[in-house]
C-alpha cells in the first residue's frame, strides 16, 4: 500500500535532485530547468497531502505554482534571450558585474 | 497493487529522468528529459486522484512551458555542450543531501500527528475538475484573478523583453517603401 | 517589315487590369480584410470548383507506359540516318557539316575512300547523352540524311545505349518494305519545293 | 468485470485501435492521394495492385527496408526517439476518445474506449499539445538549420493555436458542463437538433481551423513547407523514421475529427435511421474528407498571417464567444 | 427629483472629464459645445429644482458615505434648499453664459479643450460647495474651486505673471483655509457632528465663547474666499486670468462663497452679534477702500475687480447686519452685472488684442454698439440707478444700515455708492466715448461674435428686471432665513432712496461731465493721496516688505544654520558610517549567482535544522 510517506520521500528526492541541480549548474538555462524541478517535487507534495487528508487546499497550491512557473518561464526566458543576444554566453560566471 | 507498480514506475522514471535533467551536458538531453519528468509527474497526479491537475499539469507544464523552454533554446547553440565550471561537486551532493534528509524528516513529522483537519474536505460524489472550481472560484477567487493578471503581464513582459522590432513585417511592405525608409534612416 | 511598322502593328490588347489594393497598414483595415475575405465566400468557391472537378471526374492522366499520346513531326528526339530509297545505300556522303556544327559536340564521324573512289562513312555516333537536340544536324544536312525522330524512350542503364549507329539507321529490311517515310519536319524540304526552285539556266 | 478481464479487455482495445489506426493512417495517405488526384483531374496512384490500392503496402515496404540514416552532427538519441513521441501521442491522445457507442459481442459489453478519463477532452487536447515534442526535438536534434526553422514553426504554431482549441472547445463545455466526452456525446442524444454545432457555429469554426493548424495541415502547412524549408523538422529523416511522423500526422487527424465530430456533430448518437456506429464513421470521414478537400482548394498562409490570424482573430473572437455563452447560460 | 439634483450637479463633471481627454489635443469645438451643453442640462435642472423648493420643502439626498471612522461620520450628502437652489441658479447661468461666450472668447487659443475641462471642473465644484449638506462636503467644494481657481488663472502658465498670480491666490487662500478647517474641526469637536441641521439646532445650548470662535475662524475663511482685507490682494492679481474665468469666477460666484458661507451659517452668526458685528464693519471698511483703489486704476479688469471687492463688502455688512436676505439678494443680482460687465471687457480686450489700460481706448461705441450698451446697462446697475437690478438690492442694504441705526456703516456706503457710480462710468466713459486714442496706439477694434453678444444677453436681461423679482425673492428664502422688516417712516424710506440715488446720479453726472471733456488734469496725478490709491494703499509692497521677505530671510537662517550645520551633519554621519561599513563588507558581494545560491542553501540547511530542533511538535 502506498501512503502519504511514500509521495512524500519521492517528493523530497526529487526536491534534493532539483537543489543538487540549482547548486551545481552554471548555466542559466539549465539553472531554470533545476528551478521547475524544485517546484514540481513540491507539487507533488501537495498534492498528496491534499489526497491523504482529503483537502483541496493541497491542490490549489499546486495550482498557483503551475501558474507562477508560467509566468516566470516567461519574463525568465524573454531576459535571457536579452542577454544572449548582447553576451553570447548563458554562464552564471559571466555576470558578475554588479559585484561589490 | 496497479498503484503500487504505477507508483514505482513513476518514481523510478522521474528520478532517473531529473537526474539526466540535472547532470547532462547536453541542453538538449536536459530539455527533453525535463519535459519526460514532467509528464510523469502527472502520473503521479492522476494517481493522486488529482485528475484535473494532472491535465493541467500535461497542458501547461508539459505543453506550454516546456515548449516555450524548447523555443527559447532555439535561440541559443544547443548541440553545443554546455561548458561549465564546476567547483565543489562534493560540497554540491553534501549540501543537498543534508537538505533532502532534513526536509524527509520536517515532512513526515506532521504524519505523526494527528491534529490536521481538512480545511476545504472533498465532498463524496464530486468529480475532481467539479470540486476544484468550487474551492478555486469561491475561496481562492481574488487569488486565482491575480495569478490571471500574473501570467498576463508575464506574458506581456515576455513578449517586450524578446520580440523588438516585431511590429514590422518585412513581408508586407510596400515596394519602395523599403528604399524609403532607407532614405529616412539616412 | 520595318521596325516601325513593328512598332506600330495594331495588336488588339484584351488585358484586364485586375486593381490590386494597397495592404492594409492599420490593425482595423487588416481585420476589415481578413473579414471581408472570411465572408465574401472565396474560399467557398475554390472548394466549390475542386468538388465539381471531382465529381465531373474528368481524367486527364494519360496512364504513360500503357498509352502513349501521338507526338508531332516537328518533335526533335533521337536522330534517323535514312537511306537512299533506290539503291538502299546511305544518303550520308560524309561531308561533316553536321560534325562541325553540332554545338553539343557530339557528333563523330568517320569517312574512307571505298573501292569507287566515293567517300563512305565508317564511323557515326551520336552521344545522346549530350545532345541538346537542336536539330541543327538535321537542318545543314544537304543530303536530307540526319533526321529527327519521334522516339523519345532512350533511358538506359549504360552510357554506350546512347551512342549506337546501328539503332538510328534505318534498317534495310525496313527500307525495302517501304517504311522509310520521307521526313516532314524539322529541316525537311517542303512539299512544294520543286515548284519554288528556279530551273538554272543552261544558257550560258 | 474483475482485475484481470479489466487488463486483457484494455489490451485487446489498444491492441485493435493500434491497427486499425496505424492501418488507417497509412490508408489515409492513399486516400490523401487519390482525393487530391481526383481533384486535379488525376488519377493519382493506379499501378500497385487495383486503382492502387496495395500502393500503402508497397508505401511501407518501401519505408521499412530503407536505410535508417541518422546525420553525424544529430544528437542521436533525441534524434532517434522523436518520431516514436509522435506516433505515440498521437495514440496515446486516442485512448480517451470514445469511438464507438457500447455495443456487445461475444456476450461481453465492450465500451469502445480505451480509459475513461473524467477530463477526457482536455487528456485529449493535453496529449496532443505534448505531440508538439516530436517535430520539435526531431528539429533540434537533426543538426540542420531547415529542421530548425520547422521546429520553430512547430513550435509557435502549436502553442499558439492549441489556445484557441482550448478557447473555443471552452462554450461548449460550459453549455454542457463535463469534460468527459461521453456526457458530451449524450447531452446530444436527442437527434439532429441537439447538435451543439447549432448553438455553438462560432465554437465550431474555430476549433476547425485551430484543428487544421495542429494537425499542420494545409492552410497551415508551414513547418514542412517545401519552398521554404525544405521539409521543415523532418529534413534529416529517411525509411520508417520518417514514415512514423506520418502515421501520427494521419492519427492526428483522425482525432480531430473524433473530437470534433463528437463535441460539435452529435457524436456517436443514433441519426434517424442510421445507427450511431455508422453514423460517427460517416462524419469522421466527411471530417476527414474536408481535410483534403480543403488542402486542394486552398494555398497556404504566411507565418506572420498565422499569427496575425491566431492572435489577433481567433483568439478574441473565442474569448467573445465564451463571453456571450457565459452571459447566456447565465440569464 | 433626486434626479434632477444629480444631473445638476454631475453634469458639468461630465462634461470636465470629457474635455480632459482631449486636453492635450489641439483645438476641438466638441469639446466646447459639450461642456456649454451639458452646463445647460444643469442650468434646466436647477430652474427645475428652483421651481420644485419655491413653494417650501427642499431635497436632501445622501448619496454615499464618505467618511466613516470610529465616531466621525461624514456622507456624501446633497442638500437642495431655497438658498442653494438660488445659488445653483445663479451659478449656472452664469456658467452657462460664460462657457458659451468662452466658445468664442477662447477661439484662438492653442489649450481650447483644457481651458473647458477646467471650467467646468470649476463648477462641478462649485455646485458641490454649494449643495453640500455639512461643512465637510463644502470644504471640498471650497477647496475644488480653489484648485480650479488656481489652474485657470495660471492657465496661460507660460506666463512668470500668470504663473506667479495663480500661486499668490493659492496660497492666500490656503492661508485662510487654515482658519476655515480650524472652525470646521471646532464645529465638529463641540457639537459633534458637521451636518447643517444637527448643528444649528444645538447652537442655543453652546456657550457664546465657542460660537464666537467658531464664527470669527470660519470667516477668516470667508475673508479669504472673498478676498476680504487683508487677504485682499490676490482678486486684484487673478485678473492674470482669460476673462471668462474672471468674469465666471473671480465675480459671480466663486469669491461670493464666503458670503454664502456666512449665508449657510446665519444661525451661528445671528447668535454673536459681536462677529457679525466685526463682519459688517470690515464689509463696510473693504467697501470703500476697494472702491478708492478703483478710481484710479488704469487697468480695464482691476478696476471691476476692485468693484467686486467693495460689492462684496456690500454684501458682508448685510450680513453682518442679520439681513442675510439682502446679502443674498445682493450677490444674485451683483453675479449678474458683474459677470456681464466682465464678459463685456472681455470683448473690449478682444477688439483690443489684449490691452487693458483704459487711457489707451476712448471712443470705441461706435465700432462696439452692442457691447457699450451691454456695458452701460451693467454699469448703471452696479451704480444702483432705479430701476436696474442692482438699485434694488443695494438700496435695501443701505436702509437696512440705516433702519438698524448704523448710521457711520451707512454713511461709508453711501460714499461708496457715490464712488462706485464715478468709477464705474469714468470706465465706461474712458473706454466707449470721448477721444480715439486707440488710434494712436495702432489697433483695430472689432466687434465681438454674434453668438458672444447673444451668449451675454440673457445676462443683460437678468441685470436689468432681476430687481423686480424681490418680493418673489423673499418669499423663496423665507423658508430658510430670517427675514426682517425693517421700520422705517415712509419720509425717511423715500429721503433714503432719494439721497441714494441723488449720489450715483451725481457720482455718474461727475464722470461724465468731467470725462467727456477729457478727464482731471495730470496735476492731480502728482498728489500723495492719488499715489496711495494708485499703489493699492502701499499694501502689496507692506506685505512684501514684513511679511515675505522676514520669511525668507528666516528660511535663510534655518537652512544655512539648522539645516546644513544640524540636521544635514547629522545625516551625512549616518550616511558616512554606513558607506564605510559598507566599502568594508562588500567583499562579500561577489555578484556571483552559484555562490549566491549555495549561501541560500546554507541557510536553508539552517532554518530547517532550526525548525526541526524548536518545532512545537517537541
Amino acid at each position: 500500500m502506498i501512503t502519504l510517506s511514500h509521495y512524500l520521500i519521492v517528493s523530497a528526492i526529487l526536491f534534493c535532485i532539483g537543489l543538487v541541480g540549482v547548486y551545481r549548474r552554471k548555466n542559466l538555462l539549465l539553472l531554470l530547468f533545476s528551478t521547475e524541478i524544485l517546484l514540481n517535487a513540491v507539487n507533488i507534495g501537495f498534492a498528496a497531502v491534499s489526497k491523504f487528508y482529503g483537502d483541496l487546499t493541497g491542490q490549489m497550491f499546486a495550482f498557483f505554482i503551475v501558474a507562477v512557473a508560467a509566468s516566470e518561464v516567461a519574463v525568465g526566458l524573454g531576459l535571457f534571450i536579452v542577454w544572449y543576444k548582447r553576451r553570447g554566453t548563458l554562464d552564471v560566471d559571466s555576470m558578475q558585474s554588479m559585484h561589490g | 497493487m496497479f498503484e503500487a507498480i504505477a507508483f514505482y514506475t513513476f518514481s523510478a522514471v522521474t528520478i532517473a529522468m531529473f537526474t539526466i535533467t540535472v547532470m547532462s551536458k547536453n541542453a538538449l538531453y536536459a530539455m527533453s528529459a525535463l519535459a519526460a519528468g514532467m509528464i510523469m509527474i502527472s502520473g503521479f497526479f492522476f494517481l493522486l486522484d488529482a485528475d484535473f491537475l494532472g491535465v493541467v499539469q500535461i497542458i501547461v507544464y508539459t505543453g506550454a512551458v516546456m515548449a516555450f523552454y524548447a523555443f527559447g533554446m532555439m535561440f541559443f547553440n544547443t548541440t553545443r555542450l554546455v561548458k561549465e565550471n564546476i567547483r565543489a561537486p562534493k560540497l554540491v551532493f553534501l549540501l543537498s543531501g543534508m537538505s533532502a534528509l532534513l526536509l524527509v524528516v520536517a515532512l513526515v513529522a506532521p504524519i505523526v500527528s494527528d491534529h490536521i483537519e481538512p480545511f476545504y474536505p472533498v465532498v463524496e460524489g464530486v468529480e475532481n475538475p467539479q470540486a476544484v472550481g468550487i474551492v478555486l472560484f469561491t475561496k481562492y477567487l481574488v487569488p486565482f484573478e491575480l495569478a490571471a493578471v500574473m501570467l498576463l503581464v508575464a506574458m506581456i513582459a515576455g513578449i517586450i523583453l524578446a520580440g523588438k522590432k516585431m511590429d514590422e513585417s518585412l513581408t508586407l511592405k510596400v515596394d519602395g517603401e523599403d528604399e524609403f525608409q532607407n532614405k529616412g534612416s539616412k | 517589315m520595318s521596325l516601325e511598322q513593328f512598332k506600330d502593328r495594331n495588336v488588339t490588347q484584351n488585358y484586364k487590369f485586375i486593381p490590386v489594393d494597397k495592404p492594409p497598414v492599420a490593425p482595423l483595415d487588416k481585420f476589415k480584410q481578413a473579414l471581408k475575405r472570411t465572408f465574401k465566400g472565396e474560399l467557398f468557391v475554390g472548394l466549390w470548383v475542386v468538388f465539381r472537378e471531382m465529381v465531373r471526374f474528368n481524367i486527364h492522366t494519360v496512364q504513360y507506359p500503357k498509352e502513349k499520346l501521338p507526338i508531332s513531326p516537328r518533335y526533335r528526339a533521337v536522330h534517323k540516318l535514312y537511306r537512299l530509297l533506290e539503291s538502299g545505300y546511305e544518303r550520308c556522303i560524309g561531308c561533316g557539316l553536321c560534325e562541325k556544327i553540332c554545338i553539343a559536340n557530339c557528333i563523330r564521324m568517320d569517312t574512307r575512300y571505298d573501292e569507287n573512289q566515293r567517300k563512305e562513312v565508317t564511323e557515326y555516333t551520336i552521344n545522346l547523352g549530350r545532345c541538346i537536340f537542336c536539330g541543327y544536324c538535321a537542318e545543314v544536312c544537304p543530303e536530307l540524311a540526319i533526321v529527327h525522330g519521334g522516339r523519345y524512350e532512350n533511358a538506359s542503364e549504360q552510357r554506350a545505349h546512347f551512342v549506337l549507329r546501328d539503332d538510328i539507321l534505318t534498317p534495310l529490311d525496313f527500307l525495302k518494305e517501304g517504311k522509310q517515310e520521307e521526313f516532314p519536319g524539322f529541316g525537311a524540304v517542303s512539299p512544294n519545293a520543286d515548284e519554288r526552285i528556279k530551273k538554272t539556266p543552261l544558257a550560258y | 468485470m474483475t482485475m484481470t478481464e479489466f487488463v486483457i479487455s484494455t489490451i485487446v482495445k489498444i491492441l485493435v485501435v493500434l491497427g486499425i489506426f496505424s492501418a488507417l493512417a497509412g490508408f489515409g495517405t492513399y486516400l490523401e492521394r487519390k482525393v487530391l488526384a481526383f481533384m486535379q483531374r488525376r488519377l493519382g496512384p493506379m499501378h500497385v495492385g487495383p486503382y492502387g490500392l496495395l500502393q500503402v503496402l508497397a508505401d511501407g515496404i518501401k519505408l521499412f527496408t530503407k536505410e535508417d540514416i541518422v546525420p553525424q552532427n544529430s544528437i542521436r538519441p533525441i534524434f532517434m526517439i522523436a518520431p516514436v513521441i509522435g506516433a505515440a501521442t498521437a495514440f496515446i491522445a486516442l485512448a480517451a476518445v470514445p469511438l464507438f457507442p457500447e455495443f456487445e459481442i461475444f456476450g461481453i459489453t465492450v465500451h469502445p474506449i480505451i480509459s475513461d478519463v473524467n477530463v477526457g477532452v482536455l487528456f485529449v487536447l493535453g496529449v496532443m499539445a505534448s505531440g508538439l515534442y516530436a517535430p520539435l526535438l526531431a528539429g533540434m536534434a537533426s543538426a540542420n538549420k531547415w529542421g530548425l526553422l520547422g521546429a520553430a514553426r512547430t513550435v509557435i504554431q502549436l502553442l499558439s493555436y492549441e489556445v484557441v482549441t482550448g478557447l473555443s472547445i471552452m462554450a461548449p463545455l460550459m453549455m454542457v458542463g463535463s469534460l468527459s466526452l461521453i456526457d458530451i456525446n449524450n447531452y446530444q442524444s436527442g437527434g439532429i437538433g441537439d447538435w451543439i454545432v447549432w448553438s455553438q457555429p462560432v465554437a465550431f469554426v474555430l476549433f476547425l481551423i485551430a484543428g487544421f493548424a495542429e494537425t499542420n495541415r494545409t492552410p497551415f502547412d508551414l513547418l514542412e513547407h517545401e519552398a521554404e524549408i525544405v521539409s521543415g523538422y523532418a529534413t534529416e529523416y529517411s525509411g520508417m523514421r520518417w514514415g512514423m511522423f506520418f502515421i501520427g500526422e494521419y492519427t492526428n487527424m483522425i482525432t480531430m475529427a473524433f473530437l470534433a465530430s463528437i463535441i460539435f456533430l452529435g457524436g456517436f448518437n443514433d441519426l434517424g435511421f442510421i445507427p450511431g456506429g455508422l453514423a460517427i464513421v460517416l462524419k469522421v470521414s466527411f471530417l476527414f474528407f474536408f481535410f483534403l478537400w480543403t488542402r486542394a482548394a486552398w494555398p497556404h498562409i504566411r507565418p506572420d498571417q498565422l499569427m496575425w490570424l491566431c492572435w489577433k482573430v481567433l483568439l478574441p473572437l473565442a474569448v467573445i464567444n465564451v463571453v456571450i455563452t457565459g452571459l447566456v447560460l447565465m440569464i | 427629483m433626486e434626479a434632477y439634483l444629480y444631473t445638476a450637479l454631475f453634469a458639468p463633471l461630465v462634461g470636465s472629464l470629457f474635455a480632459a481627454l482631449f486636453a492635450d489635443k489641439p483645438k476641438n469645438l466638441v469639446t466646447g459645445i459639450a461642456t456649454s451643453t451639458l452646463l445647460f442640462v444643469s442650468w434646466i435642472s436647477s430652474v427645475v429644482l428652483l421651481i420644485h423648493v419655491s413653494h417650501g420643502g427642499s431635497v436632501h439626498v445622501e448619496m454615499m458615505d464618505w467618511i466613516q471612522a470610529g465616531g466621525l461620520s461624514i456622507p456624501f450628502g446633497f442638500v437642495v434648499d431655497q438658498v442653494s437652489a438660488t445659488m445653483m441658479f445663479v451659478v449656472t447661468t452664469v456658467s452657462t453664459v460664460v462657457h458659451v461666450y468662452s466658445i468664442g472668447y477662447m477661439d484662438h487659443d492653442r489649450s481650447f479643450n483644457r481651458f473647458f475641462a477646467w471650467l467646468s471642473a470649476f463648477v462641478f465644484s462649485m455646485m458641490v460647495l454649494v449643495m453640500s449638506d455639512n461643512f465637510a462636503g463644502l470644504f471640498i467644494g471650497w477647496e475644488g474651486v480653489g484648485l480650479c481657481s488656481w489652474a485657470l488663472i495660471g492657465f496661460w502658465y507660460e506666463r512668470d505673471s500668470a504663473s506667479w498670480a495663480a500661486s499668490e491666490a493659492f496660497i492666500m487662500n490656503r492661508i485662510a483655509d487654515l482658519g476655515m478647517l480650524i472652525g470646521i474641526f471646532l464645529v465638529y469637536w463641540n457639537f459633534g457632528s458637521l451636518q447643517y441641521d444637527v448643528v444649528f439646532a444645538q447652537v442655543d445650548a453652546m456657550e457664546s465663547t465657542i460660537l464666537m470662535l467658531v464664527t470669527a475662524f470660519l470667516f477668516i475663511g470667508a475673508m479669504g474666499k472673498s478676498a476680504q482685507f487683508p487677504l485682499h490682494t490676490w482678486l486684484a492679481d487673478a485678473m492674470e486670468g482669460p476673462t471668462p474665468v474672471s468674469a465666471l469666477i473671480h465675480a459671480a460666484t466663486m469669491v461670493t462663497a464666503g458670503v454664502y458661507l456666512v449665508i449657510r451659517a446665519n444661525p451661528l452668526y445671528s447668535e454673536v452679534p459681536e462677529v457679525s458685528y466685526f463682519v459688517a464693519c470690515l464689509g463696510a471698511f473693504v467697501a470703500i477702500f476697494a472702491a478708492s483703489m478703483a478710481l484710479v486704476n488704469r487697468d480695464l479688469k482691476r478696476i471691476i475687480a476692485y468693484s467686486t471687492l467693495s460689492q462684496l463688502g456690500y454684501m458682508f455688512v448685510a450680513a453682518g447686519l442679520g439681513a442675510y436676505w439682502i446679502a443674498l439678494f445682493h450677490l444674485m443680482t451683483h453675479a449678474f452685472f458683474k459677470a456681464l460687465l466682465f464678459l463685456g471687457a472681455g470683448n473690449v480686450m478682444h477688439a483690443m488684442n489684449d490691452e487693458l489700460d483704459i487711457f489707451k481706448m476712448g471712443g470705441l461705441a461706435k465700432k462696439m454698439k452692442w457691447t457699450m450698451i451691454m456695458m452701460t446697462l451693467a454699469s448703471l446697475a452696479l451704480a444702483g440707478i432705479y430701476p436696474f437690478a442692482g438699485f434694488f438690492s443695494k438700496d435695501k442694504i443701505l436702509e437696512a444700515a440705516f433702519a438698524t441705526d448704523h448710521y457711520i456703516l451707512w454713511a461709508t456706503l453711501w460714499v461708496t455708492a457715490g464712488l462706485t457710480a464715478f468709477y464705474s462710468f469714468r470706465l465706461v466713459m474712458l473706454v466707449f466715448f470721448g477721444e480715439e486714442r486707440y488710434k494712436i496706439f495702432g489697433f483695430h477694434p472689432h466687434e465681438a461674435y454674434k453668438y458672444m453678444l447673444w451668449a451675454m444677453a440673457p445676462l443683460a436681461l437678468l441685470a436689468v428686471v432681476a430687481g423686480f423679482f424681490e418680493h418673489d425673492f423673499v418669499h423663496l428664502v423665507s423658508y430658510v432665513l430670517p427675514i426682517e422688516e425693517y421700520h422705517v417712516s415712509t419720509g425717511v424710506f423715500w429721503t433714503l432712496v432719494a439721497v441714494t440715488l441723488g449720489i450715483a446720479i451725481t457720482g455718474i453726472a461727475v464722470a461724465v461731465i468731467v470725462y467727456s471733456r477729457g478727464g482731471f488734469s495730470k496735476k492731480l496725478e502728482e498728489t500723495f493721496v492719488y499715489k496711495l490709491l494708485f499703489n493699492q494703499y502701499y499694501i502689496p509692497k507692506l506685505y512684501n516688505d514684513f511679511i515675505c521677505k522676514p520669511y525668507a530671510e528666516l528660511s535663510k537662517i534655518f537652512w544655512k544654520d539648522l539645516d546644513l550645520k544640524v540636521v544635514d551633519a547629522t545625516v551625512d554621519f549616518i550616511a558616512g558610517t554606513i558607506y564605510k561599513s559598507g566599502m568594508v563588507s562588500r567583499v562579500v558581494q561577489s555578484g556571483n549567482l552559484s555562490n549566491m545560491l549555495r549561501w541560500m542553501g546554507v541557510g536553508l540547511l539552517i532554518l530547517l535544522i532550526a525548525a526541526i530542533f524548536y518545532s512545537p511538535m517537541r
